[in-house]
């Protein structure tokens, strides 16, 4: 027999109306790193959460260490040693580092918490595993990689041995995987086991000992990944086969239809994010901006787009001055926006998935007459969009919440695409979501150039920025320090500029 | 299974029998009899058409503070303020009616219109700076309630008469009463209903069929995403408590141009406003069930003045107000008991 | 409908079948003021008569403005012969419901409505006030007392200018300082204004602010308590009030001026049923039917000098020697002339 | 101007007194994620409780009534704030809706009761109310003897003290970082193995407690008997106070301070000689607007606890 660490045993979990877990089988040996692999809605999170004791099993056993186990409540887990980094960070934002920490189980001196120690145990834990996290920061002023280590350092605070981490390398940077990487394998020269979610294949084959698959709640099997190659797992996940690098035929750009020159935009502390940038985009290319979390993408965008004030420059949209507009009149000149955030700003969560199909334009005509609605309209319009864009979604009057990520990032983008803008920026626009919905996604952003339109793709993801753009725009300290021709770098260069260094071959723009 | 509107109906249906029992049940501990009770709580508006219309007239306000609130809620904002915006409405339409001369269809209007406008007025400084410097509406409402009782008290006492707590009863021109109504029903019923009903439909049309009300409500959901699409979210933010607030000065129009005819100083709050609270969040902030929220606050107060020939004292009705409104609130727990009914009955 | 079906039959009925009720304001009839003093009246009347409650005379309670016209109609379908309004608030009510009704006769307490099924029961508060006014004068020791009104209207003010003609009558140099708290209900405001006038060296209060009075007692009981020799005076209102001023052994309820709406109530009710009901007259009741007394409980602080000073005043004003003001303008005239 | 500071910061502070218990309490509510407009309900059942008890055992308890009658409005209102409790956090019944009707509730039993006790609507005056005192040694210190420490009366210094302890408590203390946890994101508190239901109960309960004791501290100190009309809006300047005051004990308690402040400031602004000819309603409004202003000028945005208002229902997102 096989020496378990954990063992998840005919495991099925039912919500209203669905089966998310229909007998799965999850088996972990101890001191491996088993990845779980699955399309956006398969069912991981739903299985994890029943490991980690938030959700009730229908049926179904848990194992660990060999013994039967009943977990009923997270505080079971943790004294099972189960600890588990949540898809969406489990963070207190006005509560310090250690705060967060040792919430559940402080240390104290008489009735008080004994902060001095919780901040010294913290700091101690966090040297040993080399996670380089300040104990007395704020969780509202470090950034989302340092967010990640802090849930990382929650689990080995409450002793944990078998750590799950749910999909915690769709938010991070390149630079901020990489050093994610060397923590997991820290964790298993110390005697941890590791589960790990990510739709992103290659982190699967370059740091897993073992693969689960699952497909729409059922168990696929269990894979060794030194035995097995990402096409196989895709096909294994999605029950067909998928292409990797997208296809396209060379750009020809056209006539520039955005030009940047001399912009200048502040965050919200007044500090300078982007300074004196300069950028064109041409009509038929694909600008990629490629750059470290923090470097001013953000606020680049929400310039462009209007919605932050610009301290100095100029913007123009086919020779047309946008600087100045509101966000609408940007919007009406051509510019479409799939933000990088698209819960807060991409939808409207309590709108129905048509409601939130004619955000940008239910008030216009045919869908606004004379300030009257018509929702007749309004939902031909949103039934064609989303047989188009392949959403699933129950109806297009389920409320957007209800849609699992990769659905609510097509509906965006089938929004924005359908206005027909001449500018289309798409911010992280395939983060969290599974390969299949990336390579539609890729499709789509492609075949806009195609038909001639401007399109600028912000994206941590060097895969995706190789694959994808025409023209790489590196972005260090709120400057474009280097310009770069996809087919001409790679990841090892991009990194290094993405880090600061100039290009050795002068000529390239400042 | 139940569809989920049928819950919307039966939930509150369970709740008021919910309510009415634990009513009986407090009657009979203290030694009423529940039966002469609720009897005499029917007979207090179903005796004669005066008392039912009475009734009409006491659910007239209560749909609109009802609405007021209601139309907050769904653009995102708490109206705590109604109470005070029902004050000043209801003066500024009997401001209008004792002051101006005009034919009654002009009169009419402008006085209700007077009474809207101040109630919007009343809700638009909470809104403007909630607006624009993010202060949190509930707490300048709270003070604008008080403000509008000293206001109105002082208005009344010096400028509508001569240190008067009464003022001169409203222009026929102004007047919502109506020969013909009161020939039929021998009472004071009003017109106001009218105009209370016609604002349940514009508030259902606002909220359901126009861009403004797209607008409103996405704002209340989340104010990046409305941002992101162009809206001026502060601008919205004022508009939805300007409708608000005219919503709650017409239902002071109801009382100054209809039931009273007339304006009177008040030692404290009429509680128009703050039941409006309870009558929106019971008709689960839909106008409609607002309608039915309002009718049912209307039938127990009224009733109840009736109670006291059965000697109950008719605070045990308020009793059971409180009780239906916890009931309806808790109910996912009657959901709930529902489901695990029917799941037995299959087993 | 069921309202007239009853009158009918038991139309031209012997006047044994006599009935009376009263509408509450939002007071109650508990409310230690003029409602319960009204309700009392009735109670005397029905025993006086032999009239069981509920059969001969009732009440009903009103929790709001609205529910005057509600509980007026009410009485008026049920064959009430006479139905007293309790408190000027009701006025305007009355006033519509009798014109509707005019088999009806009503009565309103505080204030006139000119109609002929409508008696206007009225007191001559400025005199009571003005009594209290001679009172405080008397006692005070540092020349300064104040008056705490709820909400300044015109019943308020025949309080306050009789206090002050009073206490001016007997010292012409006396200061009263004159506060408002704009409610009846809030005797936190009430013993923020007390604490501020005794703090300043008033040493006697006369309130007439319903609840917020309570406040004004409760500030003058924690002087008291800290200060048993110390002056700290109250003159109640309306009913004697002396109960409110007990503290221990000591009493800081000087006296109370008192309004016996309840005599008023029952002899207007006896008027109606003896068959000369007052119909669109105004009763006037003051210091000479004793409408209007002052109370003479405390008779520790209520000393002979001011029994002697009060009994003399009131003597001029029965025999109309000296006439109390009720307004500003009154008053004004009234000190011009000392 | 010394004696003006004397007799307004004694009035400042008993008027401030039950509106700082209170909004203690709806502080602590607040942060544990469960909103409270039920105060003013709370603190009509503190009045009437302690109003009561003190009516029926003043004889027996002698001067010790008044203080045993606000532990026993203390009960009440945790037994009150019971109902809230199970309502929203068990039932997840929406919160605001919850408080109104509690708000309703408080009001018809209180009278209802009062009516079967005594068999009238508004009590008798108590006859062992709270008095004030002096302070010893400290009311013989020059000017600021005066102010602070003359004619107090003692609720006001324990509301003090209270509020500095309910900051300790929330911020210093295990269970305070677990309240604000449950309040701000209630998920992660689970995660993290605290009980959130238990917390938020907890947060309720001791705004029971709280709103119990402002309301007793009113009528034993201020109204001194209990009718429909004692508790009248304070609960709701009590919630003002919580939002004023940023949803920090301190700031709650600096709030109704203000609060106070304006009032007795408006009351004592008609007797100076500048404002005598001011009409009566700038001063009764003046406490408001200044309020408002002060919101305006210098608080401007608070920002409620994240998860307040929202039911937390296990396993959901
Ligand atoms: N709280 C819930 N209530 C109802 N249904 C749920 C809930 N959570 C998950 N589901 C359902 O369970 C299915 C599996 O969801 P789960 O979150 O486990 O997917 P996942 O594999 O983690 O997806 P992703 O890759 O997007 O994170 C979904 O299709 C969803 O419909
Ligand atoms: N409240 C809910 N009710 C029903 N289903 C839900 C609910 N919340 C989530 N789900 C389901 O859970 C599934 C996964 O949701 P999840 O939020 O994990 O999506 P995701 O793809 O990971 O998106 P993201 O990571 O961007 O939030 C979705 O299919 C969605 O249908
Ligand atoms: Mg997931
Ligand atoms: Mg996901």
């Amino acid at each position: 027999m096989e020496n378990y660490v954990i063992e998840m045993l005919n495991i099925r979990k039912e919500f209203p109306g669905i089966v998310a877990n229909d007998n799965i089988t999850l088996q972990v040996k101890k001191g491996e790193i088993h990845a779980l692999l699955g399309e956006n809605g398969a069912g991981k999170s739903t299985l994890m959460n029943v490991l980690f004791g938030l959700y009730q099993p229908e049926k179904g056993e848990i194992r660990v260490d060999g013994k039967k186990v009943e977990i009923n409540d997270p505080n079971v887990a943790n004294r099972l040693g189960i600890g588990m980094v949540h898809q969406h960070f489990m963070l207190i934002d006005t509560f310090t580092v250690a705060q967060n920490i040792v919430l559940g189980s402080e240390p104290k001196k008489g009735l008080k918490i004994d902060m001095k120690k919780a901040v010294r145990e913290v700091q101690e834990l966090s040297d040993r595993y080399g996670l380089q996290v300040d104990a007395t920061a704020k969780i509202s002023d470090i950034s989302v990689g340092m967010q990640q280590r802090v849930e990382i350092l929650k689990t080995l605070y409450r002793g944990a041995n078998v750590v799950i981490l749910d999909e915690p390398t769709a938010v991070l940077t390149p630079q901020e995987i990489k050093e994610l990487i060397v923590i997991l394998r820290t964790l298993i020269k110390e005697g941890k086991s590791i589960i790990l979610i990510t739709h992103k294949l290659k982190e699967i084959m370059e740091v897993c000992d073992r693969c689960t698959v699952i497909r729409k709640g059922q168990g696929i099997g269990t894979v060794d990944v030194s035995e097995t190659n990402p096409n196989e797992l895709a096909s294994l996940m999605v029950g067909r086969e998928i292409r990797f690098s997208t296809e396209k035929i060379p750009a020809e750009p056209k006539e520039t239809i955005l030009s940047i020159q001399g912009l200048t935009v502040q965050d919200s502390r007044h500090v300078d994010m982007v300074k004196e940038l300069d950028l064109d985009i041409r009509a038929g290319e694909i600008v990629g901006i490629a750059g470290v979390d923090g470097n001013g993408q953000t606020e680049l965008i929400e310039a462009i787009t209007g919605l932050r004030k610009k301290s100095a420059g100029k913007v123009t949209l086919k020779n047309q001055d946008i600087t100045n507009m509101p966000v609408r009149a940007i919007t009406e000149s051509g510019v479409g926006h799939i933000p990088q955030d698209r819960h807060k700003l991409g939808l409207v969560l309590d709108y129905s998935i048509g409601e939130n199909i004619v955000l940008q334009t239910y008030y216009q005509k045919p869908y606004s007459t004379g300030g009257f609605l018509s929702f007749k309209r309004i939902f031909d319009k949103a039934k064609a969009l989303i047989a188009e864009y392949d959403v699933r979604t129950p109806s297009h009057l389920s409320k957007a919440r209800t849609l699992s990520g990769g659905n609510q990032q097509k509906a965006i983008i089938g929004r924005e695409i359908d206005r027909n803008p001449d500018l289309l920026i798409a911010a992280q626009p395939t983060r969290g979501l599974d390969v299949g919905a990336i390579e539609f996604i890729h499709k789509r952003l492609i075949e806009q150039r195609d038909q001639g339109k401007a399109v600028l793709l912000v994206s941590f993801e060097l895969d995706e920025i190789l694959n994808v753009s025409d023209r790489i725009a590196v972005m260090f300290d709120g400057k474009i320090i280097a310009t770069v021709n996809p087919k001409e770098t790679n990841e090892q260069e991009l990194g290094l500029l993405m880090a600061g260094s100039k290009l050795e071959k002068e000529g390239a723009q400042n | 299974m139940f569809s989920s509107t049928k819950f919307n109906f039966i939930i509150p249906i369970i709740s008021v029998i919910l309510g009415l029992v634990a009513g009986a049940i407090i009657m009979l501990i203290f030694g009423y009899n529940p039966v002469l009770g609720y009897q005499a709580l029917w007979n207090g508006v179903f005796d004669s058409p005066f008392f039912m219309s009475e009734t009409v007239n006491r659910i007239t306000p209560y749909i609109l503070t009802g609405l007021a609130i209601a139309f907050a809620f769904r653009t995102g904002l708490f109206n705590i303020g109604a109470e005070g915006q029902v004050l000043v409405g209801w003066v500024a339409a009997v401001w209008v009616g004792t002051a101006i001369d005009a034919p009654a269809f002009i009169h009419l209007p402008l006085a209700l219109l007077a009474a809207a406008a101040a109630g919007a007025f009343w809700a638009f400084i909470p809104g403007i700076l909630k607006a624009k410097l993010g202060v949190h509406e509930v707490i300048v409402s709270i003070m604008m309630n008080y403000i509008a009782l000293h206001i109105t008290n002082y208005l009344i006492r010096s400028v509508l008469t001569d240190n008067q707590e009464t003022t001169e009863p409203v222009k026929q021109t102004a007047s919502l009463t109506n020969d013909f109504l009161i020939g039929l029903t021998g009472s004071r019923l009003h017109l106001g209903f009218i105009v209370a009903l016609l604002m349940v439909l514009i508030m259902w049309v606002i909220l359901e069929r126009t861009k403004l009300g797209y607008e409103l409500k996405a704002v209340g959901y989340n104010q990046h995403a409305s941002n992101y699409a162009g809206m001026k979210v502060e601008r919205n933010i004022v508009i939805s408590m300007l409708i608000s607030g005219l919503f709650a000065g017409l239902a002071g129009a109801m009382q100054g141009l209809g039931s009273f005819g007339n304006a009177f100083t008040n030692t404290a709050f009429s509680n128009l406003g703050f039941d409006g609270i309870a009558v929106a969040l019971l008709g689960g902030n839909n106008p409609f069930g607002v309608v039915l929220s309002a009718s049912l606050f209307g039938f127990l107060k009224v009733g109840s003045l009736n109670m006291s020939t059965a000697g109950v004292p008719n605070e045990i009705i308020e009793i059971v107000i409180a009780l239906i409104i916890l009931f309806v609130a808790s109910g996912f727990i009657i959901r709930w008991a529902l489901l695990q009914l029917k799941k037995g009955e299959k087993k | 409908a069921c309202g007239s079906g009853d009158s009918s039959e038991q139309g031209g009925s012997d006047s044994n079948s006599f009935k009376t009720a009263m509408v509450t304001d939002t007071g109650g009839i508990d409310d230690k003021s003029f409602n319960q003093s009204a309700w009392e009246g009735l109670t005397q009347f029905g025993a006086d008569n032999d009239l069981k409650e509920k059969e001969g005379y009732d009440y009903l309670q009103s929790n709001s403005a609205s529910d005057y016209a509600t509980n007026l109609n009410r009485l008026v379908q049920s064959n009430t012969d006479l139905i007293f309004g309790v408190g000027f608030k009701l006025a305007e009510d009355i006033t519509k419901v009798a014109d509707q009704n005019k088999e009806t006769h009503f009565a309103i307490i505080d204030s006139v409505v000119e109609k002929d099924n409508v008696a206007s029961i009225v007191f001559e508060e400025q005199q009571g006030s003005f009594l209290a006014g001679v009172a405080a004068a008397t006692k005070s020791e540092s020349g300064k007392i104040g008056f705490v009104g709820g909400e300044e209207s015109e019943l308020i003010k025949k309080f306050e200018a009789g206090y002050v003609a009073g206490a001016k009558s007997v010292n012409k140099d006396i200061e009263v300082d004159v506060q408002y708290a704009g409610s009846f209900g809030a005797p936190d405001k009430g013993k923020l204004i007390a604490s501020n006038m005794y703090n300043s060296g008033v040493d006697v209060i006369y309130h007439s602010a319903g609840g917020t009075g309570n406040g004004v007692f409760a500030q003058a009981k924690d002087l008291k308590n800290n200060d048993p020799e110390g002056s700290y005076w109250v003159i109640g209102v309306d009913r004697d009030q002396y109960d409110e001023g007990q503290i221990g052994d000591n009493n800081v309820t000087l006296t109370s001026m008192l309004k016996a709406v309840d005599v008023a109530v029952a002899d207007v009710a006896q008027k109606s049923k003896d068959g000369n009901f007052p119909g669109g007259e105004i009763v006037s009741y003051g210091l000479k039917d004793d409408g209007i007394g002052i109370a003479e409980t405390n008779e520790e602080a209520y000393t002979d000098d001011i029994k002697t000073a009060v009994d003399e005043w009131k003597q001029k004003i029965i025999d109309g020697d000296v006439t109390a003001p009720t307004t500003d303008d009154e008053l004004k005239a009234y000190v011009d002339s000392l | 101007m010394l004696d003006i500071l004397y007799s307004i910061i004694p009035q400042t502070l008993f008027f401030a007194a039950p509106l700082i218990f209170t909004a203690l309490g709806g502080v602590y509510s607040e942060r544990s994620g469960v909103i409270n407009i039920g105060l003013e309900g709370l603190m009509v059942i503190g009045a009437f409780s302690s109003v009561t008890f003190n009516l029926l055992y003043a004889d027996a308890l002698g001067t010790a009534t008044p203080w045993i009658s606000i532990l026993v409005a203390m009960v009440a209102g945790i037994l009150f704030s019971l109902i809230h409790a199970v309502a929203t956090i068990t039932f997840r019944a929406d919160q605001t809706v919850t408080g109104v009707a509690i708000n309703m509730l408080a009001l018809g039993f209180g009278v209802f009761m009062i009516k079967q006790i005594f068999g009238k609507g508004q009590t008798d005056f108590i006859s062992q109310p709270i008095y004030t005192t002096d302070v010893p040694f400290l009311v013989d210190i020059p000017v600021i003897g005066n102010m602070f420490f003359n004619n107090m009366y003692i609720t006001s210094y324990i509301a003090i003290v209270l509020s500095f302890l309910a900051w300790y408590v929330l911020y210093k203390t295990p269970f305070g970082l677990r309240i604000r946890a449950v309040g701000e994101h209630p998920m992660a508190a689970d995660t993290n193995g605290i009980k959130v239901y238990t917390t938020r109960y907890l947060g309720v309960i001791i705004s029971g407690a709280l709103a119990g004791i402002g309301g007793a501290v009113f009528a034993m100190t201020i109204s001194q008997n209990f009718s429909i009309s004692t508790i009248a809006g304070q609960g709701f300047m009590a919630i003002a106070a919580v939002i004023f005051g940023k949803w920090n004990p301190l700031g709650a308690m600096g709030a109704a301070l203000f609060f106070g402040f304006a009032q007795s400031l408006s009351v004592v602004g008609s007797s100076i000689p500048l404002l005598e000819n001011v009409p009566q309603v700038y001063l009764l409004i003046a406490p408001y607007v200044l309020t408002i202003l002060a919101l305006a000028g210098f608080i401007g945005r608070s920002v409620a606890p994240k998860a307040s208002g929202v039911p937390y229902v296990k396993g959901s997102r």
